[in-house]
Parts: C-alpha cells; structure tokens; sequence
C-alpha cells in the first residue's frame, strides 16, 4: 500500500472515531463489535465487498419497514391516502407511540411475495406516496411528533403515470416540507436508499444507515448502464462510488451506522429490531432537547455544508 | 423486477459522431442556419419554431439588461472526491469541459438587471457535462439564493440539466436537500424565485429546486421527466405518450404555470420581477 | 348544461310507505331482528355485516365509558329566520323531530371519557331531520370545539347527515366556513380531532368539518359525496360505479385512512386518544 | 300591507342604513342611486322580482371573471395547474397588479360559447381547480399578496370524478387554507354563488356581492325537486330563501353591495368593472392596516358569529 493510500486511510479512521454518533453501538455498549467495525475500515474495501453489501441491502429475507413496526411501535394507526387520488401502498406511513412518545412513521415498503410485491411496487412509491407523507409530516408539525423515517428504495418509481403526475414536483415537495418542520426528524437507510426516491423522505436532523444498508445517486447497474455503457459493469459502478454505509460516514453524508446481527439483518429481526430501537430512540434524545425553530435551522445547515465546495475552491 | 434504477439520464450530450447533422439544422424541420443568424433569432427555428439549446452566457445575454449582469462565484471548480474513474478519470472529464465550453461549471450565477428590475440570476449549461448538478453547481445555486435574499430581490433560475452528476457518488444526491433547503431559506427571507425550466430540465434537478418556483415556467418542448422515457421505456415496455415528458404534457397534468416562448421570456420575466421584486 | 345544482340531497330519511320493510330488517341479506337483538350488536347485521343506523344517544352508549357522558348545550333549538315554508312551515318540521326523536337537534355534543381518556363528542343524529346542519348544529359544533380546546382534550367527531339544512337558506351554507374556522381554532389550540364519518356523510358536512380530522375514517358501507348518486347519474347520465361514492371507494381514492367497522370502533377511539390525548 | 310586516321592513331599512359599506356607491358617490336602492327595498320583493334577479345572475352575457381582469388588473400573469393532476380552468388564478398593489386573484369561470362552456365546465370546478386555488392562495400568504376572490358557480360539480378525486374534502380544505391566511381577503359574488362550490373560495374578510347576483345554498331547482318534489316549483324556492344581495346583507351574510350599471353588469361590462373595482380598492384599503394575526381573528370570529343562535336560543 501506497504511503499516500494509507494515509488517507489513517484520516478516514481519525475522522470515524470523532464521529458523535456511531449507531446505536455506543448506547447499546457493543463497544467491542465497535471495534471490530473500525478496524475493519482501515482495510480498503474489496470490490467483491462492496458488492456483498449491496447484496446483502437487497436480500429479501432483509426486514422492512412494517417488519420493524411491528417491533418498536406500539398502538400503530396507519394513515391511509393523499387526500386527492389514490393511498400509495409503496410508501407506508402511520402514527403510534415509539418509547412512550407519540411518533409520526414514514417508510418505504418492499413485499414479500409476489403479489405483495406488485402491490406495493416494489417499494416505489408514486407521487401520490410522496403526497401522503407531506400530509403526515404536516399532521406531525401540528401536534409536535416527532418522524421517523425508514428508507428502503431502489429508486424513484420509472414508470409513465408517476411522472404524468409530478414525481419531480413531489420529491421536490417533500423534501421542502421536511426542510420546514420544527419537529424532530430522523430517517434511517434500513436497505437501499436508491436515488430521488429516498432523498425524498431523508431530509432528517439526524441520518442513519443500517451497517448493510446502501445510499446510492443511481444503482449500480444504473451507472455501469451509463458511464461504462454496459449494465454488467455494476461492481466497477459500485466500487467507484462506494454506497456503503462507512463511506457515506466518511463523507458526511450521514451521521451514525446502526449496528445489524452478525452475518445481517435478515438473519434476525428481533434482533435488528432492537439495535434499530436503541438507535433511534438515542437520536430522538439527542434532538427532543432544542427547540423547534433551532432544530430547522439547524438541519438546514447541515445539508448547506454537506460535501462543501467552499474551502477546497478558488 | 425493477431493481435497475436509470432514472438519472440524459447527463451527456449525444457522443460525438461523424455523420451527425450540424448542430444549426433544426431537428423538427431540416431548416439550416448560420451561427449568427440563429443567435439573432435567440436560436429559435423561423420556420417551425423549434427552440435550440441556448448556452449560459447567450441566455444571460437574451435577458439582462446590457451590461448589468455581474457574475459572481465564478472561479468555484469541483474536486474529485471520490477519486472517481468510469471510463475515463472524472478529473479529465471536468477540465475537458472547461476547454470545450469556457465555463467553469454547469451554473452560471450573478446579478443583472432585467427590465430595469434587480434579480438575481442562475442559468445552467448543459453543454457543461450535460449540464449535471455536483457539488459547485449545488453550491452556486445556494449563493444564488443567499445573494437574492440578501440584497431582497428575486431570484431567475434558468436550468437545463441531466440531473445529478455521478461521478460525485452520493455527494450528488445531497446537492438535492441542499438546494431545496436554499429555496426555503429564500422563501423565508422575502424573496420570489421564477424557475424557468428549458430543456432538458430532468431527474435531479426537476426534483429539486427546478420544481420549487412560486411560479414555475418552461421552454416550449422542453423534457422534463424524472426518469428519461428511453429508460420508462425499457422498465415498463408501455409505448410511451406522444409527449411524454414535455412541457406541454406537464402544462396539461398541471405541473406548469405556462409556456413561454423564448422571444416572450424576457419580457415575462420583467412582469415576473415587476409584481414580486418587492420585499417587505 | 347544468344549471341545476342539486348537490345537496338525501337530507330527509325516506318518506313513511306503507310497503316499506320493517326497520329492523337488513336491507343487504334480509335478515330481521328484535331491538334488543340488534342493539346487543352495535345494530351491524350478524349475518352480513351491514351497518344499519345509529341515534346519536345510542353511539353516545356503545362509545363513551359508562356514566362519562356529560352533554352540553342540550336546550339550544332552531328558531326560523326565513320565516320558511314549502310544503309545511319549516317550525312545524321542527317540532315533528324534536317530538319522534326526543332530541332538540340533529347533533348532540358533551364530554366524555372513552377507554379512560377524555375527549369531547359531537355526535349528529341522522333522524333529526336527516341530520342537515342548520345554525343550532354549526353552533353546537363550534361549542364542542371549543370544550375540547379549552380543556386540552381531543375531540371525536361522528356524523350523519345529507348537508346543509336547506329551510335556513344561505344561513345554512354559512354553516361550512363556521364550522371550518372552529377546527381551524382547536387545531390552533393544539387540540386533535377525529373524524369518524357514518352512513350517510354528504354535502355541506362533507364539504366542512368531517373532512378536517386529523384522522378520517368511515364505517363499512357509509356513504360520503357531496353530490348524491341519484343527482350525479341524472345529471352525467353515466353509469355509476357500484360503490360510488361509498366508503371503500372513498378509501381507494385516498380520502379515508380507515374503514373501522362499529365493533372495532370504540379500541379504535381509545387508541387515538392515547396517541393524540397530549396538550403541550 | 300587516303592520308587522312594516314593521319589519323598517327595521331592515334601518340595517342597511346602518351598514358599513355598501359597494363602491359611497365612494364613487352615488349616494342618489344608493337612495333609489334604498326605497326598493322597502318594498317587500315579489316572486317575480327575485326571481328577475336569479335570471340577471345567470345572465350570459354579463361579464366573468376574465373580463374584469382585462379591466381591473395590469401585468396579469395567471397561474396554471394543480401541482398534481391537471389545470382546471373552470377555476381562474393569477396574479397581477391592482391599483398599484400585487395582488393574488381567484375565480370561476364560465365560457362565453358552447365549446369554451364546455372547457370550463361551466365554471364548475372539480377538485383540482380548488387545489390550484389553494395553492395559489399559500404563494400570496408567502408574499403577503391580498387575495381577491371571484365567485361565479351554479354549484359544486355533480359528477363521477369530481366525487372520485375527493370534492367534499377538497372543498373542507379550501376553506381551512382561507381561515388560515394573513393577508386580506376580499370575495365578490358576480353571479351565482352556488353551494359548497361558491363558499369554498368565499371564506373572506370581506364578502361582496354586485347588485344582481344570488348567493345560495342550493339551486332554486334544486331546492324546488327536493322540498315541492318538483323542480318546477323554482320561483316557490327563490322566493322562500331569497338569494338577492340585499337580503344576504340583511342576514349578515355579506358585508356590502356593489353597484352594478342601470339595467345590469350584462349591459355595460366597462361601467361594471369600473364599479367592481372602487368597491375592491375600499374593502382592500380598510384591511390592509391590520396586521395578519388579527385579519385572521377577525376573519374567524366572523365567520362564527354569523346567523348565531347563542342568543336566540335557550
Ligand atoms: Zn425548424
Ligand atoms: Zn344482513
């Protein structure tokens, strides 16, 4: 290994380590698996790695959305509707109480059979999704709830009604809303957080990523389609933009890894449930002390210096 | 199964190829110009009214009043951040822009003055990597914002765009919540913003910024789709609408204000500036 | 054309025929019950699951804690401000519902505890006078609104009405924006509203408060329009879906985030009232 | 002629005397027509004459909301598009500059021929049109725009789709956003103002209705199907709630009349804008001193105290 590459290694483990938040590793004190975690990173992952993490983000065996409500939520009333055409399936949201508070719940939900695969479109949802979760939002900002958002998308839906009905619009919508609460917000990337389609409810004050979880601009097979001309590329697509979650930390696109059961969150979701909760929960602690309009102001800030240009121009 | 997830398309220009036509011959009709005589047209065809891609300094030009436009921010250039290398390394792909296009990114910003009315403005060039949005275009925009709310002017958003530019990775992706969050800010300071979307206005941009306007305007048969219909195509293998993605198919779903033809802009843009150039 | 607006109707119960089924008979599957059978079911058919209707004092029953109900403004009463007559003066039809209903009007309202939690009820009674909404049932909805707001508690809305209460002319209409700006003040107040629409939820109660809830949900079969089937069809001349205008239709389009069938209600309520039951 | 039948139109003279506002006639001082329309009324209307009033109303020549914005407003820009679905062009808005003020207007249109009355429904808006409003109502809060509403509908539109994509909800909601605004609304009635269609956009600050105008909770047909059991009982109707303006004043229903030309709007569209537009300014430049909280307490508190029973009752 280059001293060069090593050397970017060593800040990348620096900068991990300053981290505040590392999932809910620190509250659950799995300081050894901590540990483990960090020291994987200072191996530059392999291609085939990566690879394995979107798989893993894919797995159908992975727990959804409903899958963890059921787990963490208790006296759940899914909210049903956009009020104007249609109740989007793809795009689950509800209220209930996490942890003795009232919470407003947004997740993106994938099916487990065939039909309920159709059903729910695979987890995309159409306009009419993003609509019915700035309706929610807008509920949760009335009677201070506080979001949760679970994201689990391969991307924003490509299909001829979701745009004759505004996706662009809606995903522009939704993230304007979520910029405007005075309500904590945090999302967590529990599978793939593909695209517009997971942006869309990912605006949040604090932004997890399950360990197997992945936040990519495009799929892989996506970009290999486009920059190298043949969808097969993928694992180069992959290995070049990195959509794990230890990169995205890196990068400071997100803000904590939660912890998944040895092997991923498929093998247990008990399990993942519970590391889930405790990460979630430690988040919303964190934020429930500032008020309203600091926590607006805030979030805005962070998106605003997110991969800043500022210092590195001129 | 649509686990392939291309909604992000039209970043490039066509390659370059030797038998294609001159790029003054109108697609729609055949018609051929000479570079100066598109340009004192606006680059709008005679005969059929097809509009040409109209570069950023040419749009700036078509709009400001003469010599009131100030650029500003214009020496911002992106880094690799991701040590980006698809078939090419990214760093080549930026400074290859730069020759070919004389810009330092796909966002122009600055100040002018249109009508006799304070804007600011923000107008993208697609010829610029496909006019995709990385991090120094997302950080132009947000100037943009801070400079209108600032000085408590409108501010003129004139994109054309691929979208989210990939070779940025994920950092891309968050060009999207940190323009939004810029609008709101403008929204919050006083100021109007006018989105004027010319084509192609696609992907992440039209899910961003692009769709936040208080009134929101585009080019006759400019594209604006999320997703390109080439890749709706291939997902659905629906036979797609006539005008799918058009500004006249998203005027009739609602999702535009109107459609102003390139000799009306300006003018539109000074009623624009004349009914919403005052802040409180 | 279609100068006729006859949007508001199914404002009366069906007149007295003297062929007419027995009212305890389902209209779905024909089934017949005692009073007290019925009753000792919510008044849901055993058979089918039809919903057959309920006066406001026995939804007051099946729902509130026993002995928590408390009703307020019980001695407000309609005077006639057009001095109205069609057929028959409208203080005669008055007097006729308040004699075969035992009820002042066609909305009863108080404080109640449901599940142990308190709330305030406004509860409309489809056999005053087809539950319309005049002055006294804006009144008292803006009353119940402010009990809630006023105490922090939540308010549970359950309607039943074809609209607007025509014999008080454009009073009547001015009922929607009153009862409007009432939810508007709760919600201001920090209070939660839900709104539980039965059978049937037309017109000019559609049109305001029942369609404000936080939470909107309808029992099985429930109609909800504004404008009746039988107008719709006279006018479009099309053939109507078979669940027009129904509950299940409204939920599909998106309109309702439930369909709670009256067994399952009173959890239901208890359920919202711990969630939103809390008044910073 | 009963004394107390005189007794009570006394006491409605005395009302109108009293009223605060009457139209543009105080200012554009036409205190003699003003005197005219004040000895009319003292005259109990026949069914016959109010029934005049409903055919005024409906006339098709009289002019729509278009024309007043070629006469009234200057740099007009109108404004398309639910954000959602479609445009609804039975439902005007825009914005533009009134009398040296921006404003934000509103209102329904009915088509001059047969294919433009079936374009625009004939000005029966479906939920769409009510969001378009909604949505433009939001940009002129965002502004601090006033807002004038035009209403001009025989009813809510009685079809499939409207009841589909959700018109009682849409027409709940229209009114919620207008109580929530802080800035001035002004609302004309200039023709029909028919049922839930008319009061979704006519929750205002100040509500007009020009000389010759109905305002209506349902149809005269349609009052007449339901309580004669024929709709040819119309005139029976009209006569039994009387939608003219001067008795919506009476009621306190409206806030003022506007004048129209001798013989009606239909004649003279030019004299008709003209007065349309002295009675905007002054309703506008009343409510432009206050500032927007107590608008909007003003506003509400008006709206509930409106045909109150408190007093009446008990
Ligand atoms: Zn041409
Ligand atoms: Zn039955």
């Amino acid at each position: 290994m280059s001293s060069e590459a090593e050397l970017r290694l060593r800040e990348r483990l620096s900068k991990l380590s300053r981290m505040r938040l590392l999932g809910g590793t620190r509250l659950s004190g799995e300081l050894k698996r901590l540990q483990e975690q960090l020291e994987r990173v200072t191996a530059e992952p392999t291609g085939e790695e990566i690879w394995e993490k979107v798989e893993l983000a894919r797995n159908e065996d992975r727990p959804y959305t409903l899958d963890y409500v059921e787990r963490l939520i208790e006296d759940w009333i899914e909210l049903h509707g956009d009020r104007g055409r249609a109740d989007d399936s793809a795009l689950v949201t509800g209220v209930g109480r996490f942890r003795g508070r009232t919470v407003a719940l947004i997740g993106n939900q994938k099916g487990r059979d065939v039909k309920e695969r159709t059903r729910r479109n695979f987890g995309m949802a159409y306009p009419e999704g993003y609509r019915k979760a700035m309706r929610v939002m807008e509920l949760a900002q009335r009677h201070r709830f506080p979001i949760i958002s679970l994201v689990d998308i391969p991307g924003a839906y490509p299909g001829v009604a979701a745009e004759q009905h505004g996706q662009g619009g809606a995903i522009a919508r939704s993230q304007a809303v979520m910029s405007r609460l005075e309500v904590p917000i945090v999302a967590c990337v529990i599978g793939e957080g593909g695209s517009g389609g997971a942006i869309a409810t990912a605006l949040a004050d604090q932004v997890l990523m399950q360990e197997n979880a992945i936040y990519t601009v495009i799929s892989p097979e996506g970009c290999a389609a486009i920059l190298w001309r043949d969808a097969g590329e993928k694992k180069k697509a992959a290995a070049a933009f990195r959509p794990d979650a230890v990169h995205c930390l890196e990068l400071g696109v997100i803000d904590g890894i939660v912890p998944e059961p040895e092997g991923g969150a498929q093998l247990n979701h008990d399990e993942a449930a519970r590391l889930l909760g405790a990460s979630l929960e430690a988040a919303l602690e964190e934020l429930e002390g500032l008020p309203g309009d600091e926590l607006k102001r805030l979030r805005r800030a962070k998106f605003r210096a997110i991969g800043s240009v500022r210092t590195a121009a001129r | 199964m649509a686990k392939i997830d291309v909604s992000i398309e039209h970043k490039h220009p066509p390659e370059p190829d030797d038998g294609k036509p001159h790029p003054n011959t109108c697609p729609k009709c055949g018609s051929h110009y000479r570079d100066d005589e598109l340009d004192a047209h606006l680059r709008v065809c005679l005969h059929c009214g097809h509009h040409f891609p109209v570069r950023a300094p040419a749009r700036i030009r078509q709009l400001a009043d003469p010599g009131s436009f100030v650029e500003e921010a214009a020496d911002l250039r992106s880094d690799d951040p991701l040590d980006f290398f698809d078939l090419r390394p990214y760093v080549e792909r930026l400074a290859e822009a730069e020759v070919s296009t004389g810009l330092g990114e796909a966002m122009v910003i600055g100040r002018a003055t249109i009508g006799g009315r304070s804007c600011q403005l923000a107008v993208m060039d697609f010829a610029f990597m496909g006019g995709s949005m990385g991090r120094v275009v997302g950080e132009k925009f947000a100037l943009a914002c801070e400079g209108a709310a600032d000085q408590g002017v409108p501010l003129v958003s004139i994109t054309a765009s691929g979208g989210a530019r990939m070779q940025e990775g994920i950092l891309s992706l968050m060009q999207l919540p940190k323009t939004v969050c810029a609008v709101e800010e403008l929204q919050d300071a006083g100021s109007a913003m006018l989105s004027v979307m010319s084509h192609p206005t696609t992907a992440g941009v039209l899910a961003s910024f692009a769709s936040l306007g208080d009134v929101i305007v585009a080019e006759p048969g400019a594209l604006m789709s999320f997703t390109g219909p080439r890749v709706v195509q291939q997902t659905t293998r629906e036979k797609l609408p006539e005008d799918f993605g058009l500004a006249e198919s998203n005027y009739r779903f609602g999702h535009l204000d109107a459609i102003v033809p390139r000799p009306e802009l300006k003018d539109f843009v000074a009623k624009f500036l004349r009914l919403f150039g005052h802040v409180e």
